[in-house]
């Protein structure tokens, strides 16, 4: 590290008083999480109130105006059923945030519980949690989904519980492998020694160690999610067509990867921006949760 | 140890009877049956027919009784499609699934692991952007789409990857790796982000611990405190990632199979799927199970081996 | 020259050598590359043989007859043929020169062990039998000669000879489990085919090698290579480098780029097969004519057929295709695309359009579900359909499932509302099995008509053998479908076949129908 | 002669998310060869910070460097890269962090951690030799059964043995200056005495200069020739051991000596300690850093900070009535007889 | 000793620690860090715990607390078996027993600011919220001599001394009855240090706390302590008042420790005088007197037979064949 001495040596009287240690505030320090946060809100809005203003059907076929590009009527231009991409994207926007951070939320949640018990618990509560988690990997998703789907109807709301159930136990294993790392620490052992019931450890001093490997698996779930809804509608059980996603109007788009590749590219872009801006919050807000992190 | 091992290995086979349970009765539950009573031209009595023919007709807690008598076994039953035995259909495919699976899997444990450190080390900066940003394409970019454009540019416009296909036998090493490089390619870009993901994360967590600084003190160089120090004790989550991504790279390389006409066991078990296959829905997921149990377990010893202070038996 | 149990890697310039004698003829030699989609299985009547196996098994056996190029059927295994007076025994003359891949004879006896044994056997299920519920029994007079007995005329005999209906060799058969066969169906079937399986391996690859003994000569190509992908975009890209070289395209997607790959042509070729849409005939909703045809002035099927299908597809009006030539008839009701007329069928009936712009009857809001397999192009179309449908004034929701749960829900239990599908059928015009009432409800009657007048024809086409007469039943039958609209006709479409230019003497058939004429094919030099 | 390590006028903060906040305050101190300085100074006055700072390690602890120099065999050590920093740490300088719990790698047996030092310090040495010598280093320290603790993890040793596999990895390394933090407070005095004599042993047979960080006042007295007093980031005195035991000049310095515990003194109901309480780093008072605490403070001292003066050859404090400040310190009262007893 | 004060009793514990090798984790034998110890506790009394690193007092305090599950023996608190107390037990249990780790900064959350490090108690019985809360905590950095104002740092942020003290703050925050210090001052300076003691005679006097001190500062131990126990390889080898056993140690390891110890005087440097002998281990300890391996007075009864801890003079134990007596 360079001298810095001209650097304004702070006088030591004045600063670190009570130096603000909130999440909100030290994130707004990070330019990347806070544009990307900013971005989210922004798509947010875009895709919830845009629908409102841009009010052409995005289901609306027209097989004279078919893969047209972009003009005034169609700033997107038009897919192969002579839809309304941009309408499509509006709409299909709303759908595939909510899949994604629905089904991310679930995940996260039935993973990190079923994970941190068995972890922290260990004995037969280990036994039967992570034996169950070796079940639903090995149970056959298809069949899984197909019954539930079939059984519950395909409603988004389903398709975002299917999503979750098939996907929570990549979140278990880790958090299981970090729970069983922490929880042998000495600052645990303190928490018991001061008579803290085992959830009170396990929630305050355990899970807040593993908040940074969540974080990641939240924001690498919201695209397997996103991914996972395009595939299943593919077996015809996603979200119903005409309804569009961002998911399944790539699918539909795998068809003319010869002919019109830009009918994938544009909810591949939209894909990928939303993933990498949870991605760059995600990064901002484990910076912001790390004591030892400063924001510069 | 001893009794961790016999504790484990009940728990296990209880668990694979639970799978199996819970399948057979799940794919039975499924709309629709074997592909053989499902064309569209066939006629009721032709459905029935088939269906008195594959045993269909019996109640299924008898089919499963039958079914797990034969398994224990060690018989797996015929394949409804195809009349062969499952065993053979899953050892045909197997081999090549589990050389795509290790070499992807050395790829992104290697390349991951290093992205994700340096990524760690620049935090913040254009380096961990530019990796995160690489990352998070090959999370979003569909393996399709990307496969296809690789078979463009590689086989049809260059021509210096064969388009699919496993390599002929009795070719040299350099042709059969040509095979492989873009099947590989495309899987890494589904498993690589996670654990360049998680390998940053885990990183980040470990690099300010006191005993990092201790390495420095001794001398060690900067890549040694990184790559050995810091790293070992960062690689719990990754090492839980590469038991998750074990099972899903050997059961769930669908599309890099069809599009790369690799006779894989993600096809195998989508195909079997799609056909109400039932024995061989059956046979798979007992194998999957087994794999699954296998990986958990080395994975669980792993923990151990890499941080001592995890007891997890 | 793979024939020989000898030949060696040193054959090979042999082969070529003998192929410059014959220059005059079409040259010999090479290899070709087809894809299939899964693995096959060798018999063409396992109820697990799908399209993939069809096209294997049609160059690895042959039938009694097959399709002719003129859509007529024409002698294959059976040179000719003939019906007694009351139409109901048929006498089949057999090659005597043909012989099974391993040297055995073919003879009466193998037709007579195919069909008495595995296809009327009821409890065997074998796939396509219930076509041949007219027939009885198959007897030999002698070798070179079988007789078909049938409980009804049925004219459509030799047709349906030629679909999917190949002789199995009752030598090897003979006394085994045939379905499980495996060694058989998976590994060395025996035919007499112009290819024999040289090596089979799951999940990669069929090679066939030319039959030497061929009864039509030995086939000009050399090795016939199917390889198993399942993925359209990797025959497209195979197509590409020259590493597939004949496959049918399923939809019209990438069209303009094939069209644009200076070695490949994409040629439209007549298929017997039209596209269809069902409305439950159970439901009393959808029982009024008047409904069905406001469906049909509800859809846009030429803006369909020109932007979607990119015109590789007609009108249909009804059941025969265009490509039977002698049978099709253009003189029938005509639905042109008219919503108005739509909505007044529907308010002649009785409905009444609400302020949602939906129609009503008895306050009960007209919607129902409108089931698609994800499958080939059909949720594409079925989408266009749905827009159309709802445009006057229909509640239609799509509801997507996989082909299997869509058999089950549809086809088995006929627990549907409204259904879209196609009909393949021998080039023949008996459509007997897709709209006799006796097939309603469990047979392929999907929609469930029942018809008295509708039955009448169908079997009346069935007894009639005099060509013209047949003719002008068929033509009758037509008239009437597209007046009653027991299923709502879409479009007849037409097959999209790339064909590598290195291709000779392909005969411009459909891409199954040319299969059969394979050992014509030859490779340009 | 050169000293060999010359710590000028250092100032160095933390970085935080307002901004930097200074640690220590122009720290300046000299080591010569063969020499035992010993940082003996109140809890949070900058000890460590000081000790890493010349490791130059403080730059990974959000550390910057405000100002001032540490010079190092003649090279200026506050400018150089990590990287060549790097060659120095571990070769020519090794240090004793204070928490050994923490400072050990948990994943690694404490004898790979042994065998690492050594050779980095000796490239030639092979696996073999040098887990020998890990052991008999283990075994110079005072642990028993060494070839069995050389595989045993950090978790599984005591306090006191973790403490001591530190002081193996540094004495690793042979170095020219060892710079141990607190390196005895988890050993019981007959291990304690064993590892002084073996840093005293080390000392004489390779000439290696030792600075300690040290609140163990008997510890200070024993072993080192040089005493820096430390308070509130800041040096407030410092001189040879001997001048300081028995003219402690500095206020803060008389309060320290009277608050130690003695043994064979009479037990009292309540130790002295100094009164008031320690400023912090973050509120620091105006003036002198002592003052609030100070029986001797006056105006002068509330206003202005006292400078470092030095009041002979190595003998410096930091105070305006040093001269007031005439105590004798009690612990060293009977000196004489002590020295005539021997 | 008066049965009614007795606070804790231990009786016969011992803790061994398995030594695994190989892939496979095999046992290959034992540490044993506490080997048959028994003890006695009394009410308000401060029992100091001295000896040789690795002895076992740490373990031998973590036991006490049932932080580590004993390998066999009792421990009685307050005349309640607690030795196989269930965890909602314990849990009771601990708001009146607590411990200061030897390791501060391993014993504190790296998550929490010592603010929350030292609000956990509190919210862990539900004693005190808000403003009140806050106020104690501060309360409780300036009785430790720690600024309030720092309170939102985090641990690293401090240093090694104030993070001890920090432990300190949240041991006696729930004015337990029992207090484990481990090591407790010994990264303060000696100004500080005898802050901290003060405060911890003051709580003492004023609640009748007990404490049972482990240390190796003799001086710290000798001014805090009533009664002083000496461990040598997981046993108790002396226990007795603390003048008394310092000024006439009966076992020759007391007197050992006791001569080794450092005077903070610079002219009084001397040789100290070394223990000689082979240092034995816990995993293999030698037989008879563990002692006579190093010890300048064994002989071949040492060698052969272990000595069990006898009444030596008024209240002192003492496990030797061969207590010195007065010099
Ligand atoms: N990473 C950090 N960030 C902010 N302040 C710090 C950091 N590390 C140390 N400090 C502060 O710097 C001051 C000096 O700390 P240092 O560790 O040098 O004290 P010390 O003299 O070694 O004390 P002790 O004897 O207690 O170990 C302390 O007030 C401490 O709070
Ligand atoms: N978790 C553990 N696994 C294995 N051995 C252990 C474990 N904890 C302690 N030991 C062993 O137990 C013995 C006693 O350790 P303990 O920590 O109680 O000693 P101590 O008296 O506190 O020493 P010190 O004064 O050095 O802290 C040591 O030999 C140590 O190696
Ligand atoms: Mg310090
Ligand atoms: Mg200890
Ligand atoms: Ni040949």
């Amino acid at each position: 590290m360079q001298k810095t001495a001209n650097e304004p040596s702070v006088m030591l009287t004045t600063v670190e008083k009570k130096p603000d240690r909130r999440a909100w505030t030290r994130l707004r320090k990070n330019k990347a999480a806070h544009a990307s946060l900013w971005f989210l809100i922004l798509i947010h809005v875009v895709v919830f109130i845009g629908p409102f203003v841009w009010t052409m059907s995005p289901e609306a076929t027209n097989p004279a105006n078919t893969l047209a590009s972009w003009s005034v009527s169609h700033p997107f231009g038009t897919d192969d059923l002579g839809r309304d991409v941009f309408s499509r994207m509006l709409h299909g926007g709303r759908i595939t945030l909510l899949v994604g951070a629905g089904a991310m939320v679930f995940t996260v949640l039935i993973g990190g519980i079923v994970g941190a018990c068995a972890g922290f618990f260990g004995k037969w509560i280990e036994a039967i949690l992570m034996r169950f988690t070796e079940a639903m990997m090995s149970i056959p998703n298809f069949f899984f989904a197909l019954v539930a789907l079939t059984v519950l109807g395909k409603t988004p709301w389903m398709v975002v519980l299917v999503i979750a159930l098939c996907s929570w136990m990549e979140i278990a294993r880790v958090v299981y492998g970090e729970t069983l790392k922490w929880k042998q620490q000495e600052f645990v052992e303190a928490s018991i020694a001061l008579g803290a019931k085992p959830l009170w450890t396990l929630v305050k001093h355990v899970i807040p160690q593993i908040i940074p490997s969540i974080i990641v698996a939240s924001t690498l779930g919201i695209a397997w999610a996103i991914l996972t809804e395009s595939a299943i509608s593919y077996l015809g059980l996603g979200i119903q067509p005409p309804t569009a996603t961002w998911g399944n109007m790539l699918q539909d788009a795998q068809a003319y990867i010869w002919t019109a590749p830009i009918l994938g590219v544009l909810p591949g872009i939209a894909i990928t921006v939303v993933v990498l801006a949870y991605n760059f919050l995600g990064d901002g807000l484990r910076d912001a949760l790390d004591p030892r992190h400063i924001q510069k | 140890m001893a009794s961790f091992l016999l504790q484990r290995f009940w728990q296990s086979i209880l668990l694979v009877f639970i799978v199996s349970i819970l399948t057979f009765f799940l794919i039975n539950l499924a709309p629709g049956g074997p592909s053989s009573m499902m064309r569209m031209d066939a006629t009721e009595e032709e459905r029935q027919a088939i269906s008195a023919q594959l045993g269909l007709d019996k109640p299924v807690i008898v089919r499963y009784g039958e079914w797990l008598g034969n398994a224990v076994r060690g018989d797996l039953g015929d394949s409804l499609s195809s009349g062969q035995p499952v065993i053979q259909r899953i050892a045909e495919r197997f081999p090549h699934t589990l050389q795509l699976t290790i070499l992807t899997l050395i790829v992104s444990v290697v390349i991951g692991m290093i992205l994700g450190i340096i990524a760690a080390m620049k935090r913040n900066r254009a380096s961990d952007y530019m990796i995160n940003f690489i990352a998070v394409i090959g999370l979003s970019v569909p393996s399709f789409w990307l496969a296809i454009m690789l078979i463009l540019l590689f086989s049809v416009t260059l021509q210096w990857l064969p388009s699919s296909g496993v390599p002929p036998e009795g070719v040299s090493l350099w042709e059969q790796i040509k095979y492989l490089i873009l099947p590989v390619i495309i899987l890494s870009t589904s498993t690589l982000p996670t654990i360049v993901r998680f390998m940053r994360s885990s990183m980040l967590e470990v690099i300010s611990q006191n005993y990092v600084r201790t390495a420095r003190a001794k001398g060690v160089k900067e890549s040694v405190v990184i790559y050995w120090h810091a790293m070992r004790n960062a690689l719990i989550p990754v090492v839980s990632i590469v038991g998750v991504l074990v099972p899903r790279l050997l059961g769930g390389a669908v599309i890099v199979e069809s599009v790369f006409g690799w006779p894989g066991m993600g096809r195998l078990i989508v195909e079997a799927a799609n056909s109400r296959d039932y024995t061989l829905v059956m046979g798979v997921t007992i194998v999957v199970t087994l794999l699954v149990v296998l990986t958990n377990f080395i994975v669980d010893i792993v923990y151990s081996k890499i941080d001592p202070r995890v007891k997890n038996f | 020259a793979c024939g020989g149990n000898n030949s060696s890697q040193s054959d090979a310039p042999t082969d070529d050598a003998s192929s410059e004698e014959t220059s005059s003829s079409p040259s010999q030699g090479g290899e070709i590359a087809i894809p299939i989609v899964g693995d096959p299985i060798f018999n063409p009547w396992h109820p697990n043989a799908y399209a993939e196996s069809n096209v294997v098994n049609r160059i690895l056996f042959s039938g009694l007859t097959k399709p002719g190029k003129d859509t007529a059927p024409a002698p294959s295994l059976a040179t000719e043929w003939s019906a007694s007076e009351d139409g109901l025994t048929w006498t089949f003359k057999l090659r005597d020169d043909v012989k099974w891949h391993d040297g055995e004879a073919f003879t009466a006896d193998d037709v007579v062990f195919t069909f008495n044994t595995l296809v009327l056997d009821e409890s065997k299920g074998a796939n396509g039998a219930s076509n041949f519920r007219a027939l009885d029994e198959v007897t030999k007079v002698d070798d070179a000669t079988v007789e078909f007995h049938l409980n009804r005329p049925w004219a459509s005999l030799p047709a349906y000879l030629g679909f999917n209906a190949e002789i199995l060799p009752q030598h090897v058969l003979e006394g085994t489990d045939v379905w499980n066969n495996t060694a058989f169906n998976k590994e060395t079937p025996i035919g007499t085919g112009p290819y024999k399986v040289e090596t089979y391996t799951s999940g990669q690859s069929v090679v066939l090698t030319a039959n030497d003994d061929y009864f039509l000569g030995r086939p000009n190509i050399d090795k016939v290579t199917y390889k198993i992908l399942a993925d359209v975009n990797t025959h497209i890209a195979q197509a590409m480098t020259q590493e597939l070289d004949i496959f049918s395209l399923e939809d019209t997607s990438s069209l303009e780029r094939l069209q644009n790959v200076a070695h490949l042509s994409v040629e439209p070729r007549n298929v017997t097969k039209y596209y269809w849409v069902a409305v439950n005939q159970n439901n009393p909703t959808f029982q009024d004519v008047k409904f069905r045809q406001a469906i049909m002035h509800a859809i846009n099927r030429q803006a369909i057929i020109d932007n979607i299908l990119k015109g590789y597809a007609t009108i249909a009006d009804a059941a025969i295709t265009p490509n039977l030539e002698t049978y099709y008839t253009n003189d029938v009701a005509k639905y042109d695309y008219n919503p108005e007329k739509a909505k007044a069928l529907l308010e002649e009936i009785g409905y009444i359009m609400n302020s949602d712009g939906v129609f009503e009857k008895d306050g009960e809001p007209l919607s129902f579900q409108f089931d698609v397999a994800v499958q080939g192009d059909l949720v594409t179309i079925a989408q266009l359909i749905q827009q159309d449908l709802k445009a006057v004034g229909m509640d239609v929701e799509l509801v997507t499932l996989d082909w299997n749960s869509m058999i089950q829900k549809d086809v088995v239990e006929r627990n549907y509302d409204m259904m879209m599908n196609w009909w393949t059928y021998p080039d023949d015009p008996d459509v007997y099995a897709q709209y006799h009432s006796s097939n309603a409800d469990t047979g392929n009657n999907i929609p469930n008509y029942k018809d008295e007048e509708m039955d009448r024809l169908l079997t009346l086409g069935q007894e009639t053998s005099d060509p013209a007469k047949r003719a002008e039943v068929y033509k009758e039958l037509q008239a009437y479908m597209a007046e009653q609209l027991p299923y709502q006709y879409l479009w007849y479409p037409q097959e999209l076949v790339v064909i590598n230019n290195k291709l000779e003497n392909v005969p411009e058939l459909n891409y199954g129908g040319t299969l059969h004429y394979i050992n014509e094919w030859s490779i340009k030099q | 002669m050169n000293p060999l390590l010359k710590v000028h006028e250092l100032s160095v903060g933390f970085q935080s998310d307002q901004g930097v906040v200074k640690a220590i305050e122009d720290v300046s101190f000299e080591v010569h060869k063969g020499q035992t300085l010993c940082i003996v100074g109140e809890s949070g006055s900058g000890k460590s910070v000081t000790s890493m700072s010349i490791m130059r390690l403080i730059d990974y602890e959000n550390g910057v460097l405000l100002g001032g120099d540490i010079e190092f065999n003649g090279e200026s050590l506050s400018t150089k890269s990590q990287d060549s920093m790097r060659k120095i740490r571990g070769n020519q300088m090794s240090m004793i962090f204070q928490e050994p719990m923490t400072a050990l790698n948990p994943v690694f047996s404490v004898g790979k951690q042994i065998v690492e030092s050594l050779r980095l310090q000796n490239k030639r040495l092979s696996k073999s030799e040098s887990w020998a010598k890990a052991v008999e280093l283990l075994q110079q320290v005072g642990i028993s059964e060494p070839h069995i603790r050389v595989k045993q993890f950090p978790h599984e040793l005591s306090g006191g043995m973790r403490q001591r596999v530190m002081i193996a990895i540094a004495l690793a390394s042979n170095p020219q200056l060892l710079i141990a933090d607190e390196p005895t407070t988890a050993l019981d005095v007959t291990i304690q005495s064993q590892i002084l004599h073996l840093l005293a042993e080390l000392k004489e047979t390779t000439g290696m200069s030792m600075i300690l960080i040290t609140h163990d006042i008997g510890v200070a007295a024993e072993i080192s020739d040089r005493i820096v007093v430390m308070y509130a980031g800041t040096i407030v005195e410092e001189g040879d051991v001997f001048d300081i035991f028995e003219q402690p000049k500095h206020p803060y310095t008389v309060g320290l000596f009277e608050s130690v515990p003695v043994v064979d003194g009479e037990r009292k109901p309540s130790l002295p300690s100094i009164p008031g309480t320690i400023p912090s780093l973050a509120n620091l008072p105006e003036g002198c850093r002592f003052h609030p605490r100070c029986p001797y403070a006056t105006e002068q001292c509330v206003r202005s900070s006292p400078p470092l003066v030095t009041l002979s050859e190595g003998r410096k404090v930091a105070c305006f009535h040093h001269d007031i400040v005439d105590h004798q310190n009690s612990l060293t009262k009977t000196k004489k007889e002590v020295v005539q007893d021997e | 000793m008066s049965e009614s004060t007795v606070l804790l009793e231990a009786t016969n514990i011992k803790k061994y620690f398995p030594i695994k090798k190989g892939v496979l984790k095999k046992t290959v034998g034992h540490v044993r860090a506490v080997d048959d110890v028994s003890l006695t506790i009394r009410k308000g009394e401060t029992f100091g715990l001295v000896g040789e690193s690795g002895s076992g007092k740490s373990t031998l305090g973590r036991v006490l607390l049932q932080l580590q599950a004993l390998t066999s023996g009792t421990v009685q608190f307050k005349g309640q078996p607690i030795h196989n107390a269930n965890a909602q037990q314990l849990r009771a249990i601990r708001k009146h027993m607590q411990i200061i780790f030897q390791d501060p900064f391993a014993s504190l959350d790296p998550r929490f600011t010592i603010r929350d490090i030292i609000a956990e108690p509190f919210q862990i019985h539900q004693m005190l919220k808000g403003q009140a809360l806050d106020n104690k905590i501060d309360d409780l950095l300036q009785r430790v001599g720690l600024d309030p104002q720092r309170k939102h740092a985090y641990p690293h942020e401090f240093s090694g001394g104030q993070r001890q003290r920090v432990g300190i703050a949240r041991a006696i925050a729930l004015q337990p009855d029992f207090i484990v210090a481990d090591e407790a001052v010994s990264a303060l300076d000696v100004s500080v240090q005898a802050q901290v003691i003060n405060l911890l005679k003051d709580l003492q006097q004023d609640l009748g706390l007990t404490y049972l001190f482990i240390a190796h500062g003799l001086n710290v131990v000798r001014h805090i302590s009533d009664r002083v126990g000496v461990m040598y390889l997981g046993q108790l080898v002396e226990v007795g008042p603390t003048d008394a056993l310092y000024e006439t140690p009966a076992h020759p390891y007391t007197k050992a420790l006791i001569d080794t110890n450092p005077n903070p005087n610079p002219y009084k440097r001397k040789k100290r005088i070394l223990l000689k002998g082979e240092i034995p281990s816990p995993a293999n300890p030698p037989s008879g007197c563990r002692f006579h391996t190093r010890c300048p007075i064994a002989t071949d009864t040492c060698k052969t037979e272990a000595p069990s801890l006898k009444a030596f003079g008024q209240d002192r134990l003492v496990a030797c064949h061969y207590p010195i007596q007065d010099h």
